[in-house]
């Protein structure tokens, strides 16, 4: 029934945008994860955040991971949008909108889709910190194949 | 046979560059290459001997044989979301 | 830590807004619920919905709720905001949003809310249906004191 | 005493208004307030004997005691979200 996007995008994103573009006459609810920048990692204060990805498989594989919760959880449209490029605190890097004619499943489905994309998709950051330095964060080693 | 390798965040730092035609014999797996890079001499000697690999945008074993035009990411641990 | 807001109003809802007043910035992440207009109920098309509420008290208890969701899984602010008057199909009726220092407790927390919503806060529906007729829909009846 | 009686959604449509100023006994409860109602010969009479209700905006059981001033809410089943 539902269809799935996926985006890897360097403007800010549009949260109202993202919704409706997800809802279908049909669906009575959606969710929306929302993940921004916070102001500190591991006790440092962060100013900053520069994301990086291998664009062409991140979109992939964003579209792969939406394609598994659609079908799983049998939900309406499921849409992901990654952020890349300098960001400030506050600012959203990802956006995981799930239209949900049924609430429970959307729940799951939304769950999993921020899950896997922090294990498998390609994509990169590197903190500036108040003292000035900028260092990659470490992250996830995903699965070879 | 040429692949395009390419590289990301650290391994990028490593390898100066964003990517690289790195030139294999006929018949070479993705562990071949990595062991090419790894002894070429430069930073990239720094790499793990079993990096994660995506060829053609799919992750792929260190057995995966390898075609010429191939395109090979070196996928260092990602840190998206 | 965090703090809760509730609120009735008779004017469209604003998920961006919304969402950017739930976080803070040690906040890494907000999940929205955002409930809409759908186009039919139990077989009939419905063109729009018309929401009552005794507000005062809807007001209190959808506080309520969002307390015991933060102090339940201590997650950062929670906000929610119902809407009344006549909506059309696609509009939405209600936003939760609850800031995540944790991902997994804002999940839960966020389902507590509107599974919470649904039962206890004095809320009522009337829908219009695309052959004139207009009817309250059927509830669900609050636990007595 | 007297005590401010709200009406919504199909209770409203019974009592054909928003609220009534209902007066009782002293020592009167939840209870015998909407006894009174449904036997007052109105379309109230089809209020189910036991409604959920709200005293001064908490839901309360049929036992509890009113007092002067009370603002009682008969709540039928909810349908927010």
């Amino acid at each position: 029934m539902g269809a799935s996007y996926a985006a890897v995008v360097a403007q800010p994103l549009d949260a109202a945008r993202i919704i409706a573009d997800t809802l279908s006459p049909e669906d009575g609810a959606a969710l929306l994860f929302w993940g921004v920048v916070r102001n500190e990692n591991d006790g440092r204060a962060v100013t900053q955040l520069e994301y990086h990805a291998y664009e062409a498989m991140a979109e992939r594989e964003l579209l792969r991971i939406a394609d598994e919760a659609r079908e799983r959880w049998g939900t309406g449209d499921i849409r992901v949008v990654h952020r890349v490029g300098l960001l400030e605190v506050g600012e959203a890097s990802i956006a995981i909108a799930v239209a949900a004619p049924h609430r429970g499943e959307a729940y799951e489905a939304s769950r999993y889709v921020i899950e896997q994309v922090k294990r498998r998709v390609p994509v990169w950051k590197r903190e500036g910190y108040v003292e000035g330095a900028h260092e990659w964060v470490p992250g996830f080693t995903p699965a070879a194949g | 046979m040429i692949v395009r390798t390419l590289f990301f965040a650290t391994y990028r730092d490593l390898a100066g560059t964003d990517e690289l035609a790195v030139e294999l014999p006929a018949g070479a797996r993705v562990a071949d290459l990595v062991r090419q890079l790894r002894a070429g001499g430069t930073a990239l000697s720094s790499l793990p001997e079993t990096p994660v690999v995506a060829v053609n945008m799919d992750y792929a074993p260190a057995a995966t044989a390898l075609r010429d035009g191939d395109e090979v990411a070196l996928i260092p641990p990602v840190a998206g979301g």
